[in-house]
């Protein structure tokens, strides 16, 4: 348990030590999400029509963008084979690991997307229902994309294979929290899409550090 | 030594493949023939969609070997990682795109379907997005296997790769209903109902049987093909 | 020779299909180095590998005071302190942020004024609060170095641990090394130079046929 | 056949070249990898 | 000039030796592309409407994402101390490996868009000319791409900074590129477009290449 | 001594801020080899990026047979082979591969039997077809040395040759580097060992205050 608590310290402090990274991260979203009314055109009925779809792919981009070094760093420089060599088990190393990803991607993602919602039009209810969902929904998306961080370790080209990856195992988190915007817009069943989104994130939780860590072990070989 | 370690298994599966596969060649040919007239000349048109309803007769058995694919994909993954059975790895890599094939012909074979009936090649309707992203599952596995220079730590991390998808293919499937039952396009015909016509019924079964032994032929010569890779590998190397 | 500590019976390994080496064996008593040698490519660097359970072996076994590491391997990692080739340092922590860390990440309390005599005895205290990123190879060899010595594992696998390091460098090595192995540690450390440890006995590898000692 | 005959016959083709492509690809790898192994003198274990 | 070959031709040879890289890019452009629907919802009027914005978008993250490792490998493994001391102008390597990105993944991206259009309910005549804005496009996204892929260089977590700074460098790009569809679908002046496409791509190729031979010298030092 | 072909004066080289060393002059002539040593972080590595232009000097020139070579960067670039820490070859290339491509990217046409020759001067010929990302530390290395040969550039600049170099390896640099100098080229090497080169000059580098020679 402490090696658990060290390493997401040593991983907040990496980032901390360069606070461009995470705000890298956040401007990318902001950009993404700007770029689509650009692409699109500036109708506004349209643009609040796809506004949760939209930021919802953008932070699912921005999590995949931030993802791809997660375990690449570690393995060039051979800190992967000294926490390989931790006498504490994989799992929770994988699992701190997805944990400091969350903190410093998900968790500002979070808090960011409602400014950006201004933006499209939306309620300020529907504002803060998209908040919601993504606080839900990101723990997913930092695991299932260090599972596709682990495997492709050692691939080459891993960035856009690790998008390949882990995006249609992503696609029920997406659905479900853009659906759950969507839902309380509509009329819809906002409460049941949140349970489906927390469901799936301790589906995720359940299986996700056994992979990551036999996907670990075998990079190290 | 080793290496008749690693002949074990692959050297029986090669005695096996060898006895059946000449016949299962003779007997795919010609259940295809007789399929293809059942298919195409014997069965009646379809009141409600004329002839396009033989379609069907290659769409739905693709459908379903491309969906029993992927679970073969995920048993020979744990087989791989808990027996580390030298075959499986050798034999998913050869599975893969076989499935990933037969899930390229559903997808075709329905927008193609699609047309004539709904008027649009594609609609963003659940099961054609749930087959859709079981195709990207297929081309996922497949990148993945062949992304590495060792090809054994390909194979193991596809397993992997496996094993976490067959969990998530009923999670997308279910998911992908919910989300398009919420803006279900009205226009989305569907044949079905308990009772299909045995005039249907007889060469959709014929053809599925027929599909499933193309599937086994394949995989069997592919995998018979990825032993003779791999051997060649091997002396590669050793040179 | 002391009782031994670690038995290797019958070890064989292959790398990308071929084999590296079989039939080794050796054991090794407290306060007993063993140096590996051999032609580029014989197979120190698997060998490392292997003890460690990075890379499976093809055949053989790994005893500890008698019982198989593989029985209980997180017990075994934590008799273990490496030195790869790769140092595993991160470029953006300093020198003490670095050595803490890897301390806590073996799960050991925070190193406290041992921390201060390994940056001592590597010559590392000026450099203690400087970015990894801005130092020179032997003074980024010298921080994995101190690493190893914090650990207070009981068995040490190095590999090639000289490279880069300048003549008093290589000095206070070989004086962290001798005094780990007199205070009954075991090293077992991959070298083409003269390791200058009195009484190391020497492991040769070299073609598969020949590897055994 | 009538109206959709085209959608008919081209869906049969895809089909077609799609499987058959699986096949001729694999037959042809496996004939390659086979005159490789022989070129090497490793003939086939049974 | 026998060095520009030479270059990229081994970058080709390089891809060539792993041709997955390439069908995963593609993967991915596909694979995004359909993440929208599944976000926004399947409404097909909808979806007809923010088609080309959307293939645009995903185009442009395609070629990105694809392009983070264009001059780090060469920085990691020494190969760019190479060419920076190879006796020919670092300019013409700059542009040689922008050329090479362009072959696998510009070119092949405007081939398979319209095959996604038609996903989207996009009528032939559309097709076409979606897939002749990102052929007159994407060396624009090439070469800005590849001066954000030098300036970050030794930057950790290159890949959400790559983006950042790339991205707002190709909005025009977008804009003119997913106007210029927009403009053939509503009557508009689709030629015009066009024009403006070129022309950024000229001015592109024009300051670029010592752009990103200046930001290569000081990623050496 | 010969006349000098290199002239380096007064140069004065900062990293992160800190003066590495300065006041920095020698010259070298054919067939000779200058050997730099000095502590870990004395500035070795700092010197021979410097001289090759990839970082910029604070003070002092480097002239080539009497012409700064700042004013024609492109021509000095070709009269240079450079071996770093860092390799610089590519992990999924072969060897052979490896050793083609780069010197088509000095723009040289292909080196036709010149590469057997140095692949065999190196022992590397076996392991020609393989890829580089299967080697061993040493086996990387020794490709590395193979393309500095290639180039018959008159200038060596070299990091630490003799790094992961066992010792058949060593003696076949000793020998490729003796062919060299003898047949009139230049040598620069940063080294902590001894390079076995008769009639070698030395430069220590040491505190800034100290440096010269
Ligand atoms: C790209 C488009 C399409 C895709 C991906 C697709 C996919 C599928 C799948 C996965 C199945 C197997 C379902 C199961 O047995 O569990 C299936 C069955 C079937 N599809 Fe499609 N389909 C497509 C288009 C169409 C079209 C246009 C029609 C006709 C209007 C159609 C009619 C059928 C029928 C009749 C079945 C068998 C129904 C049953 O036995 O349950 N499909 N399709
Ligand atoms: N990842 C790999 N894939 C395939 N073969 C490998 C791999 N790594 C090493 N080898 C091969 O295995 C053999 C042993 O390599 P190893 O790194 O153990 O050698 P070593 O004794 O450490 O050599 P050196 O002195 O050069 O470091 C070599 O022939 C090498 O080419
Ligand atoms: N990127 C950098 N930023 C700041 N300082 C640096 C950087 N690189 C090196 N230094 C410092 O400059 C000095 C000289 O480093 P250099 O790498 O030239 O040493 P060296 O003589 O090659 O040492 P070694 O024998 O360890 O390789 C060292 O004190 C080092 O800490
Ligand atoms: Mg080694
Ligand atoms: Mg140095």
């Amino acid at each position: 348990m402490s090696g658990f608590v060290a390493l997401v310290a040593r991983d907040l402090r990496l980032v901390w030590r360069r606070p461009g990274d995470v705000a890298v991260v956040l401007a990318f979203f902001v950009v993404a999400t700007t770029l689509f009314p650009l692409g699109i055109g500036p109708e506004a009925n349209v643009l609040a029509r796809i506004a949760a779809g939209v930021l919802w792919c953008a932070a699912l981009f921005a999590a995949l963008l931030s993802l791809d070094r997660l375990f690449a760093a570690d393995f060039e420089d051979g800190t992967l084979d000294l926490l390989l060599l931790a006498p504490w088990p994989l799992e929770l190393a994988a699992l701190a690991k997805c944990c400091a990803h969350w903190i410093v991607t998900g968790l500002p993602l979070a808090v960011l997307a409602p400014l950006l919602g201004v933006a499209f039009g939306l309620e300020p209810a529907v504002l803060l229902a998209l908040s919601a969902t993504l606080l839900v929904g990101t723990p997913t998306l930092s695991l299932i994309g260090g599972l596709a961080a682990a495997l492709t370790l050692g691939a080459r080209k891993s960035g856009a294979l690790l998008a390949l990856l882990a995006l249609p195992l992503c696609v029920p988190t997406l659905i479900f929290g853009a659906g759950a915007v969507e839902a309380l817009a509509t009329g819809g069943d906002f409460r049941a899409h949140i349970a489906v989104l927390a469901a799936l994130a301790l589906v995720a939780l359940a299986t996700t550090p056994w992979a990551i860590a036999a996907a670990l072990r075998q990079a190290g070989e | 030594m080793a290496d008749l370690h690693f002949l074990a298994n692959p050297a029986r599966f090669r005695r096996f493949s060898q006895r059946v596969v000449p016949s299962l060649s003779v007997a795919t040919a010609l259940m295809l023939a007789v399929g293809l007239y059942l298919a195409l000349l014997q069965s009646p048109p379809d009141y409600q969609q004329g002839d396009t309803v033989r379609i069907m007769f290659v769409h739905v058995p693709s459908a379903w070997l491309a969906m029993a694919g992927y679970a073969l994909l995920a048993g020979l993954g744990a087989s791989l990682l808990i027996w580390r059975h030298p075959l499986a790895a050798l034999m998913a890599r050869a599975a893969a795109p076989v499935g990933a094939g037969f899930c390229a012909v559903c997808l075709l074979t329905g927008s193609l379907w699609g047309r004539p009936m709904w008027g649009a090649y594609w609609v963003w309707d659940a099961r054609l997005t749930s087959m859709l992203l079981l195709f990207f599952l297929y081309l996922g596995h497949i990148a993945l296997s062949r992304a590495y220079d060792e090809p054994d730590r390909g194979d193991r991390a596809a397993a992997i790769l496996a094993l976490i998808g067959v969990i998530n293919l009923p999670i997308i499937k279910f998911s992908v209903d919910w989300w398009n039952t919420l803006h279900q396009p009205a226009s989305v015909a569907r044949l079905g109902g308990p009772s299909i016509h045995p005039s249907i019924l007889v060469p959709l079964l014929w053809m599925a049987a027929t599909l499933f032994l193309l599937f086994v032929l394949l995989v069997l010569l592919r995998t018979d093909t990825e032993i003779d890779r791999r051997r060649l590998e091997n002396a590669e190397q050793q040179a | 020779m002391a009782t031994p500590l670690l038995e290797v019976a019958d070890l064989a390994c292959r790398r990308g299909g071929r084999r590296v080496f079989e039939r080794l064996s050796f054991s090794l008593g407290p306060g007993e180095l063993l140096a590996l040698t051999g032609r580029n490519g014989s197979g120190k660097t698997t060998l490392l590998r292997a003890l460690a359970l990075l890379i499976r072996p093809d055949t053989g076994s790994i005893h500890w005071q008698g019982t198989d590491v593989a029985a209980e391997p997180d017990a075994w990692r934590g008799r273990l302190a490496w030195l790869g080739h790769l140092e595993g340092l991160k470029a953006d922590l300093s020198v003490a942020e670095n050595l803490l860390a890897a301390e806590r990440l073996r799960g050991a309390p925070p190193a406290g004024d041992r921390l201060d005599s390994a940056l001592v005895a590597f010559d590392l205290s000026v450099l203690a609060r400087r970015a990894m990123r801005t130092l020179s190879a032997g003074q980024r060899r010298r921080t994995a170095l101190a690493r190893v010595v914090l650990t207070q594992a009981p068995l040490w696998l190095l590999d090639e641990p000289l490279n880069a390091l300048d003549a008093p460098a290589q000095a206070a090595f070989r004086g962290a090394l001798a005094s780990h192995l007199a205070s009954g540690g075991l090293a077992i450390a991959a070298t083409h130079a003269d390791l200058g440890v009195a009484g190391a006995r020497t492991l040769e590898l070299g073609e598969p046929q020949k590897a055994s000692a | 056949m009538s109206t959709h005959a085209v959608y008919v016959m081209s869906a049969y083709l895809v089909a077609l070249v799609i499987l058959g492509g699986l096949l001729i690809s694999s037959l042809a790898a496996r004939q390659r990898v086979r005159r490789e192994l022989s070129a090497r003198g490793l003939e086939r274990k049974r």
